[in-house]
Order: structure tokens, then C-alpha cells, then sequence
């Protein structure tokens, strides 16, 4: 899919994936979170100054095409589970309503989300990152279907992140409005033959 | 002879059993060295073509 | 910022828990089916081998757990493949519990809202098909102890075939032939009841291979969970 | 990778094997037909039907050892992630189940003249009936799945799953017919084998385990090559792709 790929990103970067459909954008995140264990090549951490053996999964936060979304429940509901299913604390309600705020959520708290639309799902999704303290955050093209404000309201997220020592990786085809590190995945596409194992040709 | 074929009474017994036996390996046999002949065919056409390519 | 409270693992294994249960007992959840399956199936029977009571009497036992088994397989393709297709089970894998923990909520909660109330609703059906007196006791005993077998070993078939379209089917054909065992020491307490025999022997053979499952269901099903997210 | 892993090798030690596992297949088969048929002695309660046995009790341990093989080879495959184990899998499994399936057809055809009935429900031949589910599982689930790397993988935990419980199993059949069994039924294999009727046993035994090896070896070759054939087309595949992109 991919090799000789190496890049570093330290506390309080923002580092966007470009490239082409199918040049492994989403693989390499899913690799990062560790999804897929890399066939070569090794993942290090280092949490302040020396080398960390692995970071725990639990300083990741993915959001990917799918939303994770129970439909049989409420906006609020949702929110409130995701909460506790990936810190064990009950959220109470008013940081609950700034977080849906910030995607302009807060009139749909209490919908059931089986009747949202696409970008609606995909906005509730994105407020995971308001939800959830995790220093490390992948996405996978979250600026699809969001509209100029919601995109302004995600660079705003994502800067207020990396401001206080976040960082954070997105996979994405139009520019977020945060500078930082741009890695062209399509530079790393294997060189020469496919990248397929010389024993099997 | 006749009284070999005749397997003390349990002809039909004994004979399904091993021409059941037989059949099927030798099927398997054969099956697998046809798909295996053909697969080495299949394999040489497509190194050919990869030389024609590149 | 990233100062990691401690996280209480205990409140998100039961906020799993809890979540996998409300949703098997809404309106899309499984355990409904699940028990509907085993009324209906059950009550098939008499249609097929006739009323007479001694008739039913005798094959009651084996009947009621035949069809638990298969009702249980019949809400378990879902367990992993809802969550595998609206992205949950990502989000899950980056819970604190890891996947252990979190194949173990499941099972868990699929355990407690489908297979639990299927020994519960077990007596019922043993009036239906007239089940001697004495053996109520040792029915439910033995599917209490028997049905966690029955959701760990289907939840290794419902994570392999997580990825396969309509992989229902398919897990009749995997997870069957590895319940035998329960079937057997289950049925066998039962008909030992029946008869006037010691059910423990069956029942302790039972439990024994209810703790092989945790551990061969637990571990298979991580595995499998991990294939799948790959 | 590591030694075996090469597919090249692998073909190299095969066409080595090979050669003498047919002749002694062969040879084998030779031997044990004629010894099975012809110089060993009818059994003294079930006459001539009892030569039966000889291709039915090497059929029943074949079934068994193909699958210890299959989850050998998915341990293998799982824990090294070793390409070749997985489909010495997937080419050891349609042999066992063939092995299986001629266990319990054979058992019937011996258990006609016997009990009068095709299908008795006895403690091993029902083992048999329970792990030829478990072979039409694995089987199943290599085809269920688009990518066959990953449906090679769920079919090894399978496997493993499968080889964990046999013996579970085998004891709860055993247990389970024993409480079921009527005092009178006479057990699979007779009272007591007489000596001259080990040798075609062995002899027969010995062949089907040669007969497994050459066209386990033979399915290997036909697996590896499919595996390439499906490399290439994808390497192809990319080719074009890239080509495009220059020539676009």
C-alpha cells in the first residue's frame, strides 16, 4: 500500500494527509490507531523525552466515515454513552450543550438520531472531540459535508487543540485552515514494482 | 472364484464399500492433479504476458 | 489537556453492558426475536409428533433445549455486525477496556437479555409440552448454567463472520456442531431428573463446559474481532 | 521469511517427496488391498463383512489427522502470520473431509450387516458426523469472505476453536451413547481383533496416509499457484493504473 514512510509529529502539531482516493490515507490512520499492525517498520512514542514502549489505544480519538451513531437514540443519549463508554464519567448538562454547540447541534440534542441527515450525523460525530480529553486525534476527511461555518468551527477545534499540547492527524482532500506538517501520501506509494512480495510473482 | 465375489453373503456390503472408497479417492486424485496441471498453465501464461508488458 | 484521569474500567464495562442490553430490547434488538423463535418453535412440535402426552412428555427435555440453542443463534449474528457497520465497534477498540473487555460486556449483555430469558421462559413451554413435575428444577438449572456456553460460543461465530454478508446462515453451520456437548450434558440432566436419578453429575459436566467456553469463546472472539477490523 | 515461507522452496521440496509418496502409495495400496481382500481371515461372528473395517477404520484416523494438520497449519499461520501454513489449510481440508465422509459412509455399509440398520447411533461413528460439520464449516467460511487472506485467518481460529473442542466433544458423544446405549449393541470394532487382521490395517492405513501426503502435496502447488495468479493480476492491475497516470 505504502513504504518508506517516516514522519514524527510532536505535542502540538497538526499534520493533514494528502494524496490521491486509494493512496492509503485511511489505512495509515487506521495503522496509526492501531487497527492494522504495519507488515514493516515500527511505531515509536515518547512521552516527555524518553521513548515510551506503545502509547495506550486510549489516547486516540478516531472519527471516520462512519459515525458510530445508535440510531434508537437520542442525539443526547448518544453523546452521553459515547462519554462513558470511553471515560467512564457521566457528562453533565451544560457542558453536554456547549459541546453540541460548537457544531450547532444544541436544537437537535434531544432528536432521535434516526431521523438526521448525513451532515447532521457527521457533526455529531465530530463533537466526540469536545466530549472526550484525548491528546491524540485522527480524522478521516471530516470536512465532508460541512458547510463554511462548520469547517470554520472545526479549524477553531482543532487549534484550540494543538494549542494546549494536542495533536492531530487528518486525511483530507480541500484545506483545513490550520497550518502544520503536510504529508503527500502519494510520495510514499511503493516505488518501482507494485508493493507485493517478489516470492509470489 | 464365484465364491470369492460372493464375500460369504456380504457381497454387496463389502464391494459398495470399497468401490465407494476407491471411486472417491481416485476422483480426488485426479481432480486435484487436472486443477494443479491447469493452474501451472494458467501461471506460465501470465508470467508470459507480464514479460510482454513491461 | 491530556492528563489522563483515572478511568473507572468498572463503569465502562457496565455503561457497555447496559447500552447492549437497552439496545437488544428495543425495538431493533434481537432478544425479542430470540424468544418469540423459541415459543413458536417449540409449539411446532406437538403439530409434528402429535398430542399424546406421554409422547411429549418424553421428548420434552430434549425439544425445549434444541430449540434454545437455536434461538440463541438466532439473535447472535447481530451482536458484533451492528456495531461493526455503523463504526462503533472502532470507537470501542479505542475504549480503555480493550477488546477483551469489550467482547466480554457483550456477551454479557447478550447473555442477560436473550439467552438469560429463554431459561426463564423455559418452564412455560414445558407445560405446553407437558414436562413431568419433578423436572421444571433441573430444566432451568441446566439452561442457567448451560446458556452462558451457548452466547460465548456463538459469539465466537458471530466475530468471524462479522465481515460476511448475511453470515446468519453461515453461523448455524459453524457454532452447531461445538454446542454439542452443552446439548448433551444439558438434555442429560433433565432426563436424569425425569428419572429419578442424581441430576449433579450432568449439571457439574455442564458447568465444566460452560468454563472451557469462557475461555476457548473469549479469546477465539478477540481474535476474530481483531481479523475483522484489520 | 523465514525458511519455509518461500513458495519457491517449498515447490523445490515437494517435487523432491513427491515421487517416492506415489510410488509408495502405491505400493502401499497394492499390499493392503490384497492382504485386506485376500489372505486375512474372515471374522469368526461377522463372516467376510468385517473387510470392511479396513477401509473404514483408516478412513475415521485419517479424518482425525488431517484435521490435527489443518490446525497445526492455522496455528502456524495465526501466530506467524506464515502465508504458506494458511493455505496448507485450505488445501489439507476438502482431503480430511473426503476421509471423513468415506468414514461414515463405509461405518454405515458395516453397520448394515451387523445391526440391520444403516446408521447406528454409536459413540464414534457420531464423533465422525460431528467433526464432518466442523470440516463443511471451515470449508464454508474460506469461501465466505471477498478478501481471501482474511477468510484464510477466521477459518484458522475456526480450526483452532474446532481442534479445542473435538476431544470435548468426542467425550460427551462417548458419555452420551454409553447412557443411551442398549446392553446388546456390539461395539464398532468387534470384541477383539484377531492379529493377522492388524496387518491390512496397517498396511491400509499406512497407504491412505501416503495417498493423503501426494495429493496434499499436489493441492499445495494448485493453492500456491492460485495465490499467484491472483498477485500477479493484481500487480497488473496497479500497472495499468500507473501507466495511466504517466501517460494522463
Amino acid at each position: 500500500m505504502f513504504d518508506g514512510l517516516g514522519f514524527q509529529a510532536k505535542s502540538g502539531d497538526f499534520v493533514s494527509l494528502t494524496g490521491k482516493n486509494g493512496s492509503g490515507k485511511s489505512t495509515f490512520l487506521r495503522v496509526l490507531a492501531g487497527f492494522i499492525p504495519a507488515s514493516e517498520g515500527a511505531m515509536g512514542f515518547s512521552v516527555d523525552g524518553e521513548s515510551a514502549t506503545g502509547v495506550a489505544r486510549d489516547s486516540f480519538l478516531m472519527v471516520g466515515h462512519m459515525n458510530g451513531l445508535k440510531p434508537a437514540f437520542s442525539l443526547r443519549q448518544n453523546l452521553q454513552l459515547f462519554s462513558r463508554l470511553m471515560t467512564g464519567r457521566h457528562i453533565d448538562d451544560d457542558s453536554l450543550l456547549e459541546a453540541a454547540c460548537t457544531f450547532g447541534l444544541a436544537a437537535l440534542l434531544d432528536e432521535s438520531v434516526q431521523y438526521f441527515s448525513s451532515g447532521q450525523r457527521h457533526r455529531s460525530a465530530l463533537t466526540r472531540f469536545c466530549l472526550v480529553p484525548r491528546q491524540i486525534w485522527l480524522m478521516d476527511e471530516p470536512t465532508v459535508g460541512l458547510d463554511a461555518e462548520n469547517r470554520q468551527a472545526l479549524a477553531g477545534l482543532i487549534q484550540r487543540h494543538i494549542a494546549c499540547g494536542g495533536i492531530v492527524i487528518a486525511a483530507t482532500h480541500d484545506p483545513m485552515g490550520v497550518s502544520g506538517q503536510t504529508l503527500n501520501m502519494d510520495v510514499f506509494r511503493p516505488t518501482g514494482n507494485p508493493s507485493v512480495d517478489e516470492d509470489w510473482l | 472364484m464365484t465364491e470369492f465375489l460372493d464375500m460369504g453373503g456380504y457381497a454387496a456390503f463389502v464391494w459398495t464399500a470399497y468401490g465407494l472408497s476407491a471411486s472417491a479417492l481416485v476422483w480426488l486424485l485426479v481432480s486435484s492433479r487436472r486443477k494443479l496441471t491447469a493452474s501451472v498453465v494458467a501461471v506460465d501464461a501470465a508470467r508470459a504476458r507480464r514479460k510482454g508488458d513491461n | 489537556m491530556s492528563s489522563m484521569q483515572t478511568v473507572s474500567h468498572g463503569s465502562v464495562f457496565f455503561s457497555l453492558v447496559n447500552r447492549d442490553i437497552k439496545l437488544a430490547w428495543s425495538q431493533g434488538g434481537g432478544s425479542l426475536l430470540a424468544i418469540g423463535f423459541f415459543f413458536i418453535a417449540v409449539s411446532l412440535f406437538p403439530f409434528g409428533i402429535g398430542p399424546e402426552p406421554q409422547v411429549l412428555a418424553r421428548i420434552a427435555p430434549g425439544v425445549i433445549w434444541v430449540v434454545a440453542l437455536l434461538s440463541s443463534v438466532v439473535s447472535l449474528d447481530r451482536l458484533y455486525q451492528a456495531d461493526y457497520e455503523d463504526g462503533s465497534l472502532d470507537d470501542l477498540a479505542l475504549s480503555p477496556l480493550g477488546m477483551l473487555g469489550v467482547a466480554t460486556a457483550k456477551v454479557l449483555a447478550h447473555w442477560f437479555s436473550t439467552t438469560l430469558p429463554l431459561a426463564l421462559a423455559a418452564p412455560a413451554l414445558g407445560i405446553l409440552l407437558n414436562l413431568p413435575d419433578n423436572a421444571y428444577g433441573p430444566l432451568v438449572a441446566s439452561l442457567l448454567i448451560g446458556t452462558p456456553a451457548l452466547s460465548l460460543i456463538g459469539s465466537v461465530g458471530a466475530a468471524l463472520t462479522v465481515a460476511v454478508r448475511r453470515g446468519g446462515v453461515l453461523m448455524f453451520l459453524l457454532i452447531l456442531p461445538l454446542y454439542v456437548p452443552t446439548l448433551i450434558f444439558g438434555v442429560g440432566a433433565v432426563d436424569a431428573a425425569v428419572t429419578m436419578t442424581d441430576p449433579l453429575p450432568h449439571l457439574a459436566l455442564l458447568g465444566a463446559t460452560t468454563l472451557i467456553a469462557f475461555v476457548v469463546g473469549l479469546f477465539a472472539s478477540v481474535a476474530a474481532l481483531n481479523l475483522a477490523m484489520e | 521469511m523465514h525458511r519455509f515461507a518461500n513458495p519457491a522452496q517449498f515447490n523445490r521440496l515437494a517435487d523432491v517427496v513427491l515421487p517416492w509418496a506415489i510410488g509408495l502409495t502405491v505400493l502401499l495400496s497394492v499390499a493392503g488391498l490384497y492382504y485386506a481382500l485376500f489372505s486375512s481371515p474372515p471374522d469368526y461372528q461377522q463372516g467376510e463383512s468385517v473387510r470392511v473395517m479396513y477401509v473404514h477404520v483408516p478412513a475415521a484416523w485419517m479424518g482425525m489427522f488431517v484435521y490435527m494438520v489443518m490446525a497445526a497449519a492455522s496455528f502456524t499461520a495465526l501466530v506467524w502470520r506464515h502465508p504458506l501454513a494458511l493455505l496448507a489449510g485450505k488445501a489439507a481440508a476438502p482431503i480430511g473431509a473426503i476421509f471423513t465422509a468415506l468414514a461414515l459412509i463405509t461405518g454405515m455399509l458395516w453397520g448394515k450387516p451387523m445391526w440391520g440398520t444403516y446408521w447406528v447411533w454409536d459413540g464414534r461413528l457420531t464423533s465422525v458426523l460431528v467433526q464432518f460439520f466442523l470440516y463443511l464449516g471451515y470449508m464454508a467460511l474460506w469461501q465466505a469472505m471477498e478478501d481471501e487472506e482474511k477468510a484464510g485467518r477466521a477459518a484458522s481460529i475456526l480450526a483452532l476453536v474446532g481442534v479445542v473442542n473435538i476431544p470435548i466433544i468426542k467425550f460427551s458423544v462417548d458419555w452420551w451413547s454409553t447412557l443411551h446405549q442398549p446392553a446388546s449393541v456390539m461395539r464398532l470394532d468387534g470384541p477383539t481383533i484377531d492379529g493377522a487382521m492388524l496387518v491390512p490395517l496397517f498396511l491400509m492405513a499406512a497407504a491412505y496416509q501416503a495417498y493423503f501426503v501426494v495429493v496434499f502435496l499436489w493441492r499445495m502447488k494448485l493453492e500456491i499457484n492460485n495465490r499467484k495468479l491472483s498477485v500477479m493480476r493484481q500487480a497488473s492491475l496497479q500497472n495499468t493504473e500507473t501507466q495511466m497516470e504517466v501517460a494522463g
